[in-house]
């Protein structure tokens, strides 16, 4: 019997399921005691609402379009039980491949299900609420993936998109805060107290692209220009991002009194946006959101489809094959990390101009390094890399949903969810992943 | 080949000077519409980097370029291309994850705005590989295909281009002798179509098969012109090399003993699933050399990982000498007496960042006498790389210059050096001699029958099939991954060997 | 690369291309380093000088200046005079205030206890270097090795139902035991990088994040003193702490009951000092790295590996082992510079807050080339820059980021020498680039 | 060429110094005190009016006595320094460490005193961040924050003759030369709970805490659920703390939970985390409570803000402000200032643009509230462990 992969992996399936499943019997059992309508741990259940999201806005007692009440222990206990059967064929069976990462996906998917039922036992939950906070906490990890897909298909490795983002979310916000302030003096005409202030917030958005592009502009200048080692480049823009924007904040952000008081507004897609479950999670978002949308389908169009998509995948993957057919492999180089810096500065407009208003230090908190992951969970390809961001956003909205259940599982275990996720993913499932065989190498003639 | 005819190409005293080398001295050559114009030269003697000028990949230093009797600014390859110069590199520009269409299109796409035309591309191709006998299927992924298709990747690609002029870098080296005459088929009727071919090959018989003219370069310089028509194997050989050649090996007939290496049943397949070894069985005995004989990439680098400990194995077994060693750790393996010359200089059998005096113990540097205690013993290795350096010929300044320094030869003589000075039963030697000047390659040859002749087993793996011809005792070949004949010296002629290669199994009762 | 160092001694050489830069060798390999430094801070005062905040200049005053421009000029003396400032300041808090020599000895003993988590996490880091890894995870290692041996020294009698152990067993028990931590932190990334190919970049900054909770739930739990209102740990006993080499007697009552040791006793402010052994023990790890890098088998195995996998996996190394050995060293080496920061300094352990530690630790080996000997001025530089900030930050408001673009501007022309030899017009010197395994899977 | 470029940055690096020391000299000389023949010590105290620089205020004193000496004996002509070190943070991050902060800017324009201040980056910082100050002789040096607990302690015991104080933090026993300066956030949280019961329509109300290991936070929340439940009993409260006090995404996101299952009151306490559960609440909205400040000001930028309904105040910046005066004033004891209902130390913000949302009464009952737990009739019921 050898240790492969893929018994490693319904190993790993097995032992979370048996935990799950002991952790919840000992949590409920625990609650029995609190109420008296309960008897057993059988006896709970948890309730998936899907509110009426038209209804909604004009009485928040709605009725729910549906409500489905699920017996908790027994649902969790079904979940459990497959996962374990599953794993124990993984074990048994040892397929080569095509088992491990759709394994692995469903243990995460239906643990994270499981333990949302577990935190709603007794209770209800909103489901399209949800799932709408993983697409939303989804944005910035989404578009700091797609930066890194661009260098990375055309062959520099971008570990900088941390840094990048965190500048272009400072940059940005200052970008809308001087230029409201411009445009409007020390405080807006009473018109538009309450209204969107459009222009300057379109000017902050623009000013984050274009920091994240400078910061590019760096990174693609000491790796390319000087060679530079990408992974050390990559950090320098971190540690530099740090230090530019607590200095900047400190000394001039805080000083200055914009009149700008919110950043971009929810804008739901009229009727679409009130279609019951689908609605609240891809037609009520914030701008950025759908943005980012357009851009995964963009982005994979441009890489698949388009000649610049041809030659940016031949110069990550051969730069001499793209070389000897006349294409500057250095310049391409050169532009495609800089747009991916822009992209990034997307990204990073999320955080400030859109997620909330304003800048705080750090406040990028290591999202860049989970696009990363979900680049890699995604092959390097749009599409996949936006199911990563999903997959790692998820854990995030579970971890801020339970807690309002007053879930007795340890702050701190749900708090590193995310990060355990990350690491699971890339140990057991993209293990294999092949990155573009250039990747990270300096292109000498 | 009429006097009145403007050259296609006519470079003028073209030199290029890289630290340490002068790659290109004054060279002149003119090329003509029509026809087919090969570069014979050694390894090393400036034929790649005349071709990278000529393609805009390197500056030269001096000289001048012409083309159609115009004086000629070759930048970049895109200024190549746009002058109608198309190159077939020896490792070929291919993407491997794109399509046959996407490799070919690539650079001069058909697009429609910023986007491909990936349907009217296809198509073009299709007329093309028809136009020209090149058979490709346009929509398959590059890197599934086999070698010969992808130089036919390779021709297209400049095909597409329209060029007139075509330069073939060393284009036989990874076929098959049958592959390699239809490649001639095909250069023939290009060169008919009015396009002018130039030809690189160090092989002396191919020149002499379809080049209309041969220009010999030694050490960056042209050494003469010849005719191939009048001109014999052994006049080229001379001039090429500047002295006469033993073309030959001396080695006295094999006295084979018990078996040392029995591999049974070997079988493996790569990460998409693709056979790579497919049931090899052999023996190697001692005094014998076993050559295996095969196009690269059709299994032989992993049967030898297999046999060293570096590629694990799903099934089969491997007997050394008696004792299993199959999935055994690769220094377990060498500690048996097993050396082994990877076909990889550079990236596998050096370090080049390290000091020769190093490298020399990277595989002994663990025990005594090189270690004392927890430490190096410093005296112990620098006797050893001083003792070696002077056995083995390695010209170098000193024991502390690094490897990467060094000449391919010198570096291949410190392998050699490692790798027989140990206690050994059997040798396994990859590709030993590629890539090398003709002096370590004689150095090298004679060392392996030495071992032989002191009664080691030796496994040669080579696809210079002269190089296996010369050498062995017994002649294996291997054909996607099966060992396709194992065939007595006597009986290897290069015609049963060349078709075996090209995976057509004789009948045993003849057909 | 290898083995330079024994070189000149025994081989008797005929020809030595240029004795003479080979008799200045370290000079030449310090001068870009230096420049690299000195660029970077010349920098740094540029910024201090346009950014200097109102409230350390003339307030700016229509009537007197006209406009802002005129303004910026005017006040060109004083912003000088406050970028000055700045760095006596900077200089000051770090090594000193050279008039008032009683000032010296706490603050050259503050820049030593700053530095001593530097060397220990920079070597840990640089040996990762060595082999090709680029180990982000110090922080972790250094956060479990911080726990690890808080664990031993704080609650070890309790295990065996006596009220102290002997010196002799429990302080090395705390030591091995915040080794040991931090070393299995730093093998998991080892072990996933060698076996499923996870780049360790991202696995060990996930392993940092996740040490933090782990960290953090433990203090606020099993490890949390139940009589302190803070959170954190029990004091260590004295017998596991580490001394400190001078100070005054410690007050038992502000430190649970626990009488620390010290070498040497004083009873003057100006030699009360926070150095302590650690810094002792980082020199020894210094030497000891130095050793194993430059003279053993497993140095050279770790060195192959990073120089050329390949061919250490031809030459019968075994890559798994050797990476993961590596890691393992490296993040025993920063679970070290946990432990001497809990059982030397602290005596007990928080819950803390993201120090950067990981990125510094980076830096500083970036700075110092990998080469352990160069780590502990490379160390100094980086503790002496974050013990004068504080002065610097008292002298002239300015904000302590200006140290991390500081630093990051040095990283950059560390790793980008040719910029710093274009501006000093400095030839190029072989080699000497490091390298990282490059793909993010396997 | 390069050598002379090298050879003059050499120079100019060696002159850094040099021009410092000659900047010191003629500071010292011009400041009227040089000119005596007074202690030395003195004479930088009196210097470091007109050149605040290291060299000039690094005390020449070698021993605490005389360091002592100097600040008492300078006399009329010495200035009062007082020195902040905050915690992991910066002076202006809308925590404790920014209202420590602004109550000693009202002690230096109010007082004269002269203040500075360390942001710390590292915990382990904070010992030597304090000796900065304490080594320069500051007259009073304030810790924010109750991690510093130790390290605080230490100083005191170290310069016994030096005063200090901490935010959030008190000793037991009292020591001498140091102020604990404590709250009861809990009592301040249930003024904010009991309003947010009497407006909660669906009986749900929702709070948003920052880290759950600082004691305040918690205090804050569990106080605020305890006043919730003084006026409703059945009020069901849904709490999220978030592991940082930056992350106002998170903050509103957190809200944003609570408000889908039904929370029609947020309370947002943990710095920047807190803000931004209450600036996507009242968009979303729903009614918001504040902390620490009244968040009218600060994080809604004096409005309008009609959801905000108060802001359950800790004030951090009076209470700095006071052991400043106190300083000065000469009246300085060591123990421990217990901000509460009864003194003012903690408090409700006014309802501002709110106002007029709010059921009648509600004016009337939280001072009611407010006067019961000031006289002990209210008890909120809330100890930490």
């Amino acid at each position: 019997m050898k240790f492969t992969r893929a018994r490693g992996v319904g190993l790993l399936g097995i032992f979370i399921a048996i935990v799950l499943l002991f952790a919840v019997n000992n949590s409920l059992g625990n609650k029995i005691t609190e109420t008296s309508k309960i008897q057993s741990i059988w006896d709970f259940t948890s309730t998936i609402r899907i509110p009426d999201s038209a209804k909604l806005k004009e009485d928040p007692k709605a009725p729910p379009v549906a409500a489905i009440e699920l017996p908790t222990m027994i649902t969790i206990s079904l979940i459990c039980g497959a996962l374990i059967l599953v794993g124990g064929t993984l074990i048994a069976k040892n397929p080569e491949r095509g088992w491990v990462a759709p394994y692995m996906s469903s243990v995460i998917g239906f643990g994270f299900f499981s333990i949302l039922l577990w935190a709603v036992a007794n209770n209800s939950v909103d489901l399209s609420d949800t799932l709408s906070r993983v697409v939303r906490l989804g944005t910035p990890i989404a578009i700091g993936a797609l930066a890194g897909i661009v260098c990375e298909r055309s062959g520099v490795v971008n570990i900088g998109i941390e840094g990048m983002m965190l500048t272009a979310a400072c940059f940005g916000y200052a970008a809308a805060a001087i230029s409201a302030r411009m445009i409007y003096g020390e405080s807006l005409p009473a018109n538009v107290v309450k209204g969107v202030v459009w222009l300057p917030l379109i000017i902050g958005i623009l000013g984050a692209i274009l920091t994240g592009g400078m910061m590019a502009a760096l990174h693609a200048w000491l790796s390319i220009r000087f060679k530079v080692d990408q992974v050390i480049s990559g950090t320098v823009i971190n540690i530099m991002a740090v230090g530019i924007t607590g200095f900047t904040r400190t000394n001039f952000l805080l000083k200055f009194e914009s009149p700008l008081r919110a950043g971009l507004p929810q804008m739901p897609l009229g009727p679409l946006a009130d279609i019951p479950l689908l609605g609240p999670i891809l037609f009520d978002h914030k701008p950025i959101t759908y943005l980012m949308i357009l851009m995964v389908i963009g982005l994979n169009f441009f890489l698949f489809r388009t000649v610049w998509g041809l030659r940016t995948r031949a110069i990550g993957e051969h730069p001499k094959a793209a070389d000897t057919v006349g294409i500057n492999v250095n310049r391409m180089r050169y532009r495609n990390v800089i747009i991916g810096g822009m992209i990034a500065g997307v990204a990073g407009a999320w955080f400030s101009l859109e997620g909330s208003f304003g800048f705080d230090d750090g406040m990028t908190n290591g999202q860049g390094f989970i696009s990363l992951a979900a680049m890699i969970f995604g092959k390097w390809n749009p599409i996949g890399a936006f199911g990563g961001s999903l997959l790692f956003s998820s854990a995030d909205a579970l971890q801020l949903k339970v807690q309002a259940y007053n879930f007795d599982l340890p702050s701190q275990f749900m708090q590193m969810l995310p990060y355990v996720v990350t690491l699971i993913v890339l140990a057991g499932v993209i293990g294999r992943a092949k990155p573009p065989a250039a990747s990270g190498k300096v292109y000498e003639k | 080949m009429t006097a009145n005819v403007v050259p296609a190409l006519e470079v003028r005293n073209i030199t290029k000077q890289f630290p340490g080398v002068l790659a290109n001295d004054h060279i002149s050559f003119t090329l003509l519409p029509g026809e087919i114009h090969a570069f014979l030269g050694e390894n090393g003697a400036g034929k790649s980097t005349l071709m990278n000028i000529l393609y805009g990949l390197y500056d030269p230093d001096e000289g001048e370029i012409l083309i159609n009797g115009k004086l000629a600014k070759i930048k970049n390859p895109a200024d190549a291309i746009g002058l109608g110069l198309g190159m077939v590199h020896q490792e070929y520009a291919l993407v491997d994850t794109l399509t046959v269409t996407e490799n070919i299109i690539l650079g001069t796409e058909l697009r429609k705005g910023p986007v491909l035309n990936a349907k009217e591309a296809s198509q073009r191709v299709r007329e093309l590989s028809e136009q020209y006998g090149l058979a490709v299927p346009p929509d398959a992924i590059v890197g599934d295909l086999p070698v010969g298709v992808q130089q036919r990747v390779e021709i297209l690609k400049a095909l597409y281009r329209n060029v007139n002029m075509l330069i073939l870098d060393e284009p036989t080296a990874v076929l098959t002798p049958q592959e390699a005459d239809d490649l001639f088929r095909v250069m023939r009727e290009l060169a008919d179509q009015g396009k002018a071919l130039i030809f690189i090959t160090h092989k002396l018989r191919e020149v002499r098969e379809v080049a209309d003219r041969i220009t010999v370069l030694r050490r960056g310089k042209v050494v003469g012109d010849a005719d191939p028509k009048t001109a014999s194997e052994g006049q080229l050989a001379a001039l090429m090399v500047g002295r006469d050649v033993v073309l030959k090996v001396d080695k006295t007939a094999a006295n084979p003993g018990d078996v040392v290496l029995k591999v049974r049943n070997l079988n493996l397949r790569d990460d998409r699933g693709l056979t790579v070894l497919d049931d090899v069985s052999i023996d190697v005995h001692a005094g014998e050399v076993l050559g295996i004989a095969g196009v690269q990439g059709n299994g032989q680098t992993e049967l030898v990982e297999a046999i060293t400990g570096l590629q694990a194995l799903p099934s089969g077994s491997i007997e050394l000498l008696g004792k299993d060693i199959t999935n055994r750790p690769p220094r377990s393996i060498t500690e048996q007496g097993v050396a082994y010359i990877p076909e990889d200089r550079k990236g596998t059998g050096l370090v080049l960042g390290y000091s020769i005096r190093d490298n020399l113990v990277l595989s002994t540097y663990y025990k005594p006498p090189f270690t004392k205690g927890l430490t190096f013993n410093d005296p112990a290795i620098d006797e050893n790389a001083k003792e070696l350096i002077a056995t083995f010929d390695v010209r170098t300044p000193s024991a502390t210059t690094t490897a990467g320094s060094l000449s391919g030869g010198n570096q291949q003589k410190i392998i050699v050096a490692r790798e027989f000075t140990r206690k050994n039963r059997l040798l396994i030697a990859s590709q030993p001699t590629r890539g090398i000047d003709v002096g370590s390659i004689e150095f090298i040859h004679n060392q392996i029958i030495k071992q032989r002749d002191a009664g080691l087993a030796v496994l040669l793996v080579s696809a210079e099939l002269d190089e296996v011809l010369a050498l062995a005792d017994r002649v294996a070949v291997m054909y996607h991954g099966k060992i396709v004949g194992i065939l007595p010296i006597a009986e290897a002629t290069r015609e049963r060997v060349g078709l075996l290669m090209a995976g057509i199994q004789e009948q045993p009762n003849g057909k | 690369m290898a083995n330079e160092q024994q070189a000149p001694a025994e081989t008797k050489k005929t020809t030595e291309p240029q004795p003479s830069k080979r008799r200045f060798g370290w000079l030449n390999e310090a001068i870009v380093p230096l420049l690299a430094i000195l660029t970077a801070v010349l920098i740094g005062a540029v910024i201090v000088f346009v950014s200097i905040p109102g409230n350390k200049l003339p307030t700016f005053d229509l009537n007197i200046y006209g406009s802002r421009s005129d303004w910026f000029f005017s006040t060109i003396p004083e912003r000088l005079r406050v970028t000055l400032s700045a760095f006596t300041g900077l200089f000051s808090g770090a090594f000193g205030d050279w008039t008032k020599p009683s000032t010296i000895p706490v603050a050259i003993s503050n820049t030593l206890v700053e530095s001593t988590p530097y060397i220990l996490a920079g070597l840990a880091v640089a040996v990762t270097f060595k082999a090709g890894l680029f180990n982000v995870g110090a922080e972790g290692q250094l956060l479990m090795g911080a726990l690890g041996s808080v664990a031993v020294a704080a609650f070890m009698p309790q295990w065996f139902g006596v009220a102290s152990l002997p010196a002799i067993i429990h302080l090395p028990a705390a030591l091995l035991a915040g080794v040991i931590a931090g070393g299995l932190w730093g093998i998991i990334p080892g072990y996933l990088r060698a076996k499923t190919g996870a780049h360790e970049v991202i696995t060990t900054i996930m392993l940092n994040y996740i040490a933090l909770q782990v960290m953090d739930y433990l203090i606020n739990g099993v490890m949390k003193d139940k009589s302190a209102t803070l959170q954190r740990t029990p004091f260590i006993h004295e017998n596991a702490a580490l001394p400190r080499i001078i100070s005054k007697a410690t007050d038992p009552s502000l430190t649970g009951g626990q009488a620390y040791p010290r070498l040497f006793t004083t009873t003057s402010s100006t030699w009360d000092l926070r150095i302590h052994m650690g810094i002792v023990l980082a020199f020894l790890m210094v030497g000891f790295i130095w050793w194993l890098m430059n003279r053993t088998p497993k140095g050279f195995e770790i060195k192959t590996v990073g120089e050329n996998p390949e061919a250490a996996r031809y030459a019968g190394m075994s890559i798994t082992g050797t990476v993961v050995g590596a890691m393992g060293l490296s993040g025993a080496l920063a679970g070290l510079a946990g432990t001497s920061q809990v059982i030397g300094l602290e005596y007990n352990l928080k819950a803390v807050f993201s120090s950067g530690l990981g990125f510094d630790s980076l830096a500083i080996a970036l700075l110092a080339k990998s080469n352990p000997i160069a780590i502990v001025p490379a160390a100094l530089f980086w503790g002496a820059l974050r013990t004068g900030a504080g002065a610097m930050q008292v002298n002239t408001g300015i904000s302590i980021n200006l140290i991390q673009i500081i630093q990051a501007l040095v990283i950059m022309f560390i790793a980008a020498d040719q910029i710093v030899r274009w501006i000093y017009r400095i030839k190029q010197a072989e080699g000497g680039k490091i390298t990282f395994n490059r793909s993010w899977g396997k | 060429m390069n050598k002379r470029i090298i050879a003059f940055m050499m120079l100019l690096v060696l002159m850094v110094p040099v021009l410092a020391a000659c900047g010191t000299e003629t500071a010292a000389t011009t400041a009227p005190a040089a000119t005596a023949t007074s202690a030395e010590a003195a004479a930088t105290a009196t210097s470091a009016e007109t050149m605040p620089t290291a060299a000039t205020e690094a005390t020449a004193a070698a021993t605490t006595v005389a360091t002592a000496e100097a600040t008492t004996g300078g006399g009329a002509t010495s200035e009062i320094k007082i020195g902040l070190v905050t915690d992991v943070g910066k002076v202006d991050d809308g925590t404790f460490n920014q209202f420590a902060f602004e109550g000693l800017k009202r002690a230096e324009t109010e007082l004269g005193v002269k203040i500075d201040y360390i942001e710390t980056i590292d915990p382990k910082d904070y010992e030597k961040n304090i000796e900065q100050f304490a080594s320069q002789g500051y007259d009073l040096i304030i810790g924010v924050g109750f991690l510093m607990g130790d390290a605080i302690k230490a100083a005191a015991a170290k310069y016994p003759d030096l005063k200090f104080a901490i935010v959030d933090f008190a000793y037991e026993p009292a020591l001498a030369n140091v102020k604990g300066l404590v709250f009861s956030e809990d009592e301040s949280a249930f003024i904010g709970g009991a309003l947010a019961a009497m407006v909660s329509k669906t009986g749900k109300i929702g709070a948003v805490g920052g880290k759950e290991q600082v004691p305040a936070v918690k205090k804050f929340v569990l106080g605020y659920e305890a006043g919730a439940k003084y006026v409703n009993p059945d009020i069901q409260v849904m709490t999220v703390y978030i592991d940082s006090f930056t992350d106002p995404t998170a903050g509103g996101e957190a809200a944003k939970t609570q408000i889908t299952e039904g929370a029609d009151v947020i309370f947002g306490a943990g710095g920047q985390t807190g803000s931004g559960a209450i600036k996507t609440a009242a968009d979303n909205d729903v009614f918001v409570i504040g902390v620490d400040q009244d968040e009218y000001n600060t994080t809604f930028k004096k409005g309008p803000a009609p959801k905000l309904i108060t802001s359950a105040m800790k004030r951090v910046d009076n209470a700095v402000f006071e052991v400043v005066k106190e300083v000065v004033d000469g009246k300085f004891e060591g123990g421990v200032y217990f901000g509460n209902a009864a003194n003012g130390g903690i408090d409700y913000a006014p309802f501002h643009d709110a106002e007029s949302a709010l059921p009648a009464d509600a004016k009337a009952k939280l001072d009611e509230i407010k006067k019961g737990l000031a006289d002990g009739t209210i008890k909120t019921g809330v100890t930490l462990n």
